[in-house]
């Protein structure tokens, strides 16, 4: 597992968010990236029924990675993160009485996996409740594990096929991570922060709507 | 590049109600040179091995109904080796013609953020423990023969006092709901340790 | 003084001699003379033979005389002198012909000039002998007696002296850990770990680097049973650009007589990769090509290069 | 001498006539007084030795009188025979009468003395130490007595020893059947099944998954006739083994060019002879593990074919009988075959009518050996005890992957294992490349003289890899001509070249490929050396091309070529060099020496003297020199004028 950068990609002017990520396959394929399966990431959150000292209570997130088929990350936003094997979901599901599947909430992003030297390229589309909410793009340099030696490299990379829309990095990390050795919860939580973002988005464009 | 075969299982799910068959006993300290000589002789061909753990019981309390209990076991011989997150369910009730005691079960390996997270989840220790001991294997069943200690200072594995002046025998098989056959085996090797030890099916709710 | 004394003592002696090789050389002259007549005309093929003999063996006599006379005398004439500085030739100062034939002077100029070429030739000869004009390091300049001494051979170090070396280097880079290993009988292994960055496996044969493997910083070092692993390459394209370029070095620096030298030259040039992700190509100014960083360090001022960039 | 001086008292003493018994610490000697008449006499009576006597009958009084009358009668006795010859023939027995008158004469006087005991009384008398000392001989007789029985005792003791010896030697030659199988037991697998003994040979317990049974039977051997003589190798333990088991068996591999015709395949028979039975070894135990043998080279062999036959190739495996045969390259055959030699037959087959050079590869054999036990070593050691304890069994690699987040790649990695097979070919590649690739290296190094050509081979190899590094260089100029060294690494399907200006080149396993590669490399280092040579002699490089477009087209690689120019300018070296159409030198002369270069009306200016003439040929095998670069400095040093 390597240098990972996750971001948005704003659906391109006029076109379906499907016709967006067919020109992203093609310009990672003129770029000279290989298609390589697909993946998906998806989350899932936990509400604590009833908390016993009774304060707000955060959410969980249980979130799966295809990239790490054995593993499942439970994260609190901001907070600690567990990596388990795939058991823990048992364990939820054992919990069900205390923490409660917000169904709705789930979201997950699908897609194309590519590979171009030793970065990793995932363009998948996020969906809530099986209905697109937009692009995400996964970068990973493979042959890195410290943040803050491949910034530059991987922002590059990025530009060459996202063009403006690449993201200014770092996106939120803190000092100490960039120099520490990524492991593999840290796309997990760029990942729950993208979907974050994208919930309120839709939360705003729902209001909007309405 | 060939794309790697995704042959693995699906997303979420993981292992499907297993069950624990469980035997206990437990033997005075003076004749587990014995019993581990027996053990050696009837178990496969391994040279057994030792382990030294530490076990943390955490308990979520609901609004109603039993706390939800969790032990949280980590290796002391080998501290790279991931946390094991275990629940037990309740014993199966009826069926007095099982040898042995069946529970629900679920075994999480976890990383070493585990305390910190259950803390997080809401979980409170209990009580901990250190056991230290030898684990034998015969075809899919474990044999624990382990001291159980008490931890004095939270957190301080070096300031333990051993809880008894016996140790405690544990025979158990993790199989599939359903599979009762795994209770005869385990009588029958129950049978092979007498008159060492005992094995018997405890309950532990008639101990409280 | 003495030594013109002696001269004149034996300059009689001299005289003599000279005269006994002129008598020497006129019998021997006189045997080849007869001999070169052959027989003379007598009556008889006996008394032919008889006369020629008779000659012969008189003539033969003659010169057995004569020789001995001289060997006599040479006994006489004694050593010449052996103080002065030009030996016999210094003689020649003696000559009272001196003023005519200015022979002396020029002999002196030409013993100086002598002097003078063979310091100068022994200096350009030493300044041949260093590197950049050295053809082979096996005969050039230095004769056949200095080469022993070069070094014994450079193959069979000592461990203990390998390890030292070793040591000494890794104390040179703080940002570069070596560790030695010896899997395999007394040959090492090195397994250097360049910051967060990259490690590479170094195997030796006595101080001489054998081959190199670089892989990942996060990549497994170790096979099943817990052995290093020095033969399976990188996943990732960088490093096993990076173990390319590395082997490449191997054979670039390359000193037989100084194989700690070239260890050394070797790991401050792997130690330029401690950036390998953060320095932009020196040539296009770009990060990547081919979705590959600037893999490619020269040799001597260790810049960075794309490896299509690099000529 | 006495004169003037005063008399010297001299005191006179008698000699002492006693004897001194002591002399205390002040002098006073202290005498043995005098003995008494009687004292005297019992002193010299018993000086008279008793014991001498050997009738002891007698009376010893009478005895010892007797004695020494005897003996003096003896002394007398040789007396007259020695002067006086015998004069009749009853001269001896006259003698003896009259001896014994004499005795018996004197037995009456002592006998009438003691009677009368008026002169004579017969008392016990004591034994005084003194005189009582035994004589020397007498102590040396009785040592060597003593001695001799205790002599005697020894030569008992070992003489019961060797029998002892001798019986347990007897006793091993008829070992009893039990503990015989205490033997058999302390190293073999052994359990009973109703009345019969069985073993077990197999390799289930080292983790061995073939399923053949593996079992012997042990039986005692009592077809023997006790009352005559047993033979030196009875045991009375055999073993049975399974008929399929018997002989001994190996695993051969080799590789061949050509493909044998197909008729001949699975009928290899090739047998060795059995290993010699070490001594104090057992016969049992000797034919168990050749069975054993036998077993594990059929397990190989049952795993090998069942892989053939699953694995796909391009040229599929094929599996005849005993034989499988693979193609790592085309025109490349690996056969593996199972020789199998049932014990007594072996010699009816033993020669096979054309004895082929053995190209059996011992190092595959042995490797395949080594991956079987490695095979069995997976299926053991997969289950390990989990820690903490608590945690379910499962391979450990397994337990780390959820926790660890292990990614798709590393995860799939575990899973595709290579079977015995695919590795055993893939040796055989390996080894095939390399071996091929010493032999052309060492072809064109014997072949061509110059440039030389080094190898280096490396002093680690792996089963699928090993490097060497190849120099190429001008003898006399190693030191300037060293820009074409390369490092091949060895793999198993190519040859990876990386060369010293950092190019990395990919060779396949096709011999040519490294030949033509390694003839343009030389070619090369010429022109390299010149190069190297302008920048030590001064001259200037003008050009300098690897691959030239022009000129004649080489077969193998292409040409290349430098022109030089002498330090002052006036000459120019050309040289070209290609792999096959060798090189070629050509020196351009300034245009004031060119001889027949005609007078132009055009070019009259002085000042154009000076360009550059036409070129001419060296004729380079008439060159003085020992090898190209030699001859290169001469042409050089000969253009460089002396200023």
């Amino acid at each position: 597992m390597g240098v990972t950068c996750v971001c948005q990609v704003p659906v391109a002017e006029g076109k379906s968010v499907q016709q967006t990520v067919d020109m992203l396959h093609k310009k990672l394929e003129q770029l000279g990236g290989v298609k390589q399966g697909n993946f998906w990431v998806d989350c899932e959150t936990y509400h604590a029924t009833a908390n016993a000292t009774g304060q707000q209570s955060k959410q969980l997130y249980v979130m799966h990675n295809s990239e790490a088929p054995l593993s499942c990350m439970a994260l609190y936003e901001g907070g600690p993160h567990l990596t388990a094997d795939a058991n823990f979901d048992v364990l939820m599901v054992k919990l069900k009485s205390h923490f409660q599947n917000a169904k709705s909430h789930k979201v997950e992003s699908r897609g194309a996996r590519y590979r171009y030297c030793d970065f990793l390229v995932k363009v998948g589309t996020i969906a809530m409740s099986s209905s697109a909410k937009g692009i995400s793009v996964e970068v990973e340099y493979c042959a890195c594990v410290i943040p803050a030696d491949c910034l530059n490299l991987i922002k590059e990379f990025m530009q060459s096929f996202l063009g403006s829309n690449a993201p200014e990095m770092p996106s939120n990390k803190t000092e100490g991570q960039l120099y520490t050795p990524v492991d593999c919860v840290d796309p997990m939580s760029q990942y729950l922060e993208l979907f974050g973002k994208v919930r309120k988005q839709q939360v705003m464009t729902g209001s909007g709507v309405r | 590049m060939e794309a790697p075969p995704v042959s693995v299982m699906p997303v979420t799910g993981g292992a499907i109600n297993m069950m624990e068959y469980l035997l206990q006993g437990s033997v005075l300290d003076q004749s587990l040179e014995s019993l581990l000589h027996r053990l050696r002789g009837l178990c496969d061909d391994m040279e057994p091995e030792s382990f030294a753990d530490h076990e943390l019981v955490y308990l979520l309390r609901g609004q109603q109904g039993n706390p939800f209990i969790l032990r949280a076991r980590r290796s002391l011989l080998q501290p790279t080796s991931p946390w094991h997150l275990r629940y037990l369910g309740q014993p199966e009730v009826g069926d007095k013609s099982r040898h042995a005691l069946v529970r629900n079960c679920v075994d999480v390996a976890a990383s070493h953020s585990l305390p910190d997270f259950l803390n997080e989840m809401g979980f409170r220790m209990d009580h901990e423990f250190a056991a230290k001991g030898h684990v034998f294997r015969k075809g899919q069943m474990k044999i624990v023969v382990s001291k159980l200690s008490r931890v004095l200072v939270p957190g301080n594995l070096e300031n333990t006092e051993p809880l008894s002046l016996s140790y405690l025998v544990e025979l158990s098989v993790l199989a599939p709901a359903g599979q009762d056959t795994v209770s005869e085996d385990m009588k029958s090797f129950a049978e092979q340790l007498k008159p060492l030890v005992h094995l018997e099916k405890i309950d532990p709710k008639r101990l409280m | 003084m003495a030594d013109v004394m002696n001269v004149g003592v034996n300059l009689e002696a001299f005289s003599q001699a000279i005269n006994a090789i002129q008598a020497l050389r006129s019998s021997v002259t006189r045997v080849f003379d007869s001999l070169k007549d052959g027989m003379k005309n007598k009556e008889t093929l006996e008394g032919r033979e008889k006369v020629f003999m008779t000659d012969f063996q008189d003539n033969l006599q003659s010169v057995n005389r004569d020789l001995n006379e001289l060997e006599r005398l040479s006994t006489l004439v004694g050593r010449p002198s052996e103080s002065h500085p030009l030996h016999n030739s210094g003689l020649l100062s003696l000559d009272p012909v001196q003023d005519k034939t200015p022979l002396y002077s020029q002999l002196l100029q030409a013993y100086k000039w002598s002097n003078k070429l063979q310091y100068h030739a022994g200096l350009a000869s030493s300044l041949l002998n260093q590197q950049s004009l050295k053809r082979s390091a096996n005969q050039m300049g230095t004769s056949a007696k200095r080469r022993p001494k070069v070094q014994p051979s450079t193959l069979v170090l000592p461990t203990q002296y390998v390890d030292d070396v070793i040591s000494r280097i890794g104390r040179m880079f703080p940002d570069m850990s070596i560790e030695l290993f010896r899997p395999n009988g007394t040959s090492a292994v090195l397994l250097v770990t360049l910051g967060k960055v990259l490690k590479a496996i170094v195997v030796m044969r006595s101080l001489f680097i054998d081959r190199t493997i670089v892989r990942g910083f996060h990549e497994n070092l170790y096979m099943e049973d817990g052995k290093l692993d020095i033969w399976s390459k990188s996943n990732y394209q960088v490093f096993q650009k990076v173990t390319d370029h590395a082997t490449t070095a191997l054979l670039h620096y390359q000193l037989p007589q100084m194989p700690d030298v070239v260890v050394r030259s070797f790991m401050t040039w792997l130690r330029s990769y401690i950036k390998l992700f953060q320095t932009p190509c020196q040539r296009c100014g770009k990060y990547l090509q081919d979705g590959l960083p600037p893999t490619w360090r020269d040799f001597r001022t260790l810049e960075a290069f794309h490896d299509t960039c690099r000529q | 001498m006495m004169s003037g001086g005063p008399a010297v008292r001299v005191s006179i003493e008698s000699s002492s006539e006693r004897q001194v018994q002591e002399v205390s610490l002040d002098g006073m000697e202290t005498y043995v007084p005098p003995l008494s008449m009687s004292q005297n006499l019992a002193k010299l009576a018993q000086r008279i030795d008793f014991g001498q006597s050997s009738d002891s009958d007698e009376e010893r009084t009478d005895r010892d009188t007797r004695d020494e009358w005897s003996t003096r009668e003896a002394e007398e006795d040789d007396g007259t025979v020695k002067f006086q010859p015998s004069l009749w023939p009853w001269d001896s027995v006259r003698n003896n009468l009259r001896s014994a008158l004499t005795e018996m004469c004197v037995l009456h006087d002592v006998l009438s003395v003691v009677k009368e005991k008026k002169y004579m009384a017969l008392d016990p008398v004591s034994q005084d130490p003194n005189a009582a000392k035994t004589p020397q001989v007498f102590q040396l007789i009785s040592k060597k007595r003593s001695l001799a029985t205790a002599a005697q005792l020894l030569l008992k003791g070992a003489e019961k020893l060797t029998k002892s010896l001798a019986e347990n030697q007897e006793q091993r030659r008829q070992r009893d059947f039990n503990s015989e199988l205490l033997r058999l037991r302390s190293q073999w697998k052994l359990r009973k099944v109703g009345d019969k003994i069985l073993g077990d040979l197999s390799y289930r317990s080292a983790g061995s998954l073939f399923p053949h049974q593996g079992t012997f039977e042990v039986i005692k051997n009592t077809d023997i006739d006790l009352d005559k003589k047993v033979p030196d190798d009875y045991c009375p333990l055999t073993v049975q083994i399974p008929s399929d088991l018997e002989g001994s068996a190996y695993i051969k591999v080799s590789i061949q060019k050509q493909s044998p015709d197909i008729g001949d395949l699975g009928t290899l028979n090739l047998f060795r002879r059995p290993p010699k039975a070490k001594p104090g070894s057992q016969m049992w135990h000797l034919r168990l593990e050749a069975a054993q043998n036998v077993l594990l080279c059929k397990e190989i062999f049952a795993q090998l074919s069942r892989e053939a036959v699953q694995i796909k190739s391009q040229i599929p495996h094929i599996v005849v009988k005993n034989q499988i045969i693979s193609h790592p390259f085309p025109g490349l055959q690996l056969s593996i075959s199972l020789c199998h030699s049932a014990g007594e037959k072996k010699s009816q087959r033993a020669s096979p009518d054309r004895i082929k050079p053995d190209d059996h590869l011992y190092v595959l054999e042995h490797n395949l050996h080594q991956l079987i036990r490695e095979f069995h070593k997976q299926t053991l050691s997969s289950v390990t005890m989990p820690h903490p304890a608590s945690a379910p069994f499962g391979h450990k690699r397994l337990r780390l992957a959820g926790p660890m987040g292990y990614d798709k790649a590393e995860i799939s990695s575990w899973q595709h294992t290579e079977g015995l097979l695919e590795k055993i070919i893939k040796q055989a590649k390996h080894i095939f490349l390399r071996s091929r690739t010493a032999r052309t290296i060492d072809s064109l190094a014997s072949r061509i003289e110059d440039p030389q050509i080094q190898a280096h081979w490396s002093n680690i190899n792996d089963l699928y890899e090993s490097s060497v590094k190849v120099l190429i260089t001008s003898q006399g100029y190693e030191q300037i001509c060293k820009s074409i060294q390369l490092q091949l690494n060895i793999g198993v399907e190519q040859i990876r070249v990386v060369h010293r200006d950092g190019r990395v080149i990919t060779l396949s396993h096709q011999e040519q490929e490294l030949q033509d590669f390694l003839l343009s490399q030389m070619s090369q280092h010429q022109v390299h050396a010149v190069q190297q040579l302008a920048k030590v002699m001064g001259w200037h490089v003008l050009s300098f091309s690897n691959h030239v477009g022009l000129g004649p087209i080489e077969s193998v690689g292409n040409a290349s070529a430098i022109t030089v120019a002498s330090p002052n300018g006036e000459h120019a070296i050309s040289v070209r060099n290609g792999p096959e159409s060798g090189c070629k030198v050509l020196v351009q002369f300034p245009r004031s020496q060119a001889k027949e270069l005609p007078k132009s009306d055009v070019v009259q200016d002085g000042k154009w003297s000076h360009l550059r003439g036409s070129y001419k040929e060296v004729h380079w095998g008439r060159m003085e020199g020992r090898n190209f670069v030699y001859k290169m400095e001469l042409l050089m040093a000969a253009l460089t004028p002396c200023s």
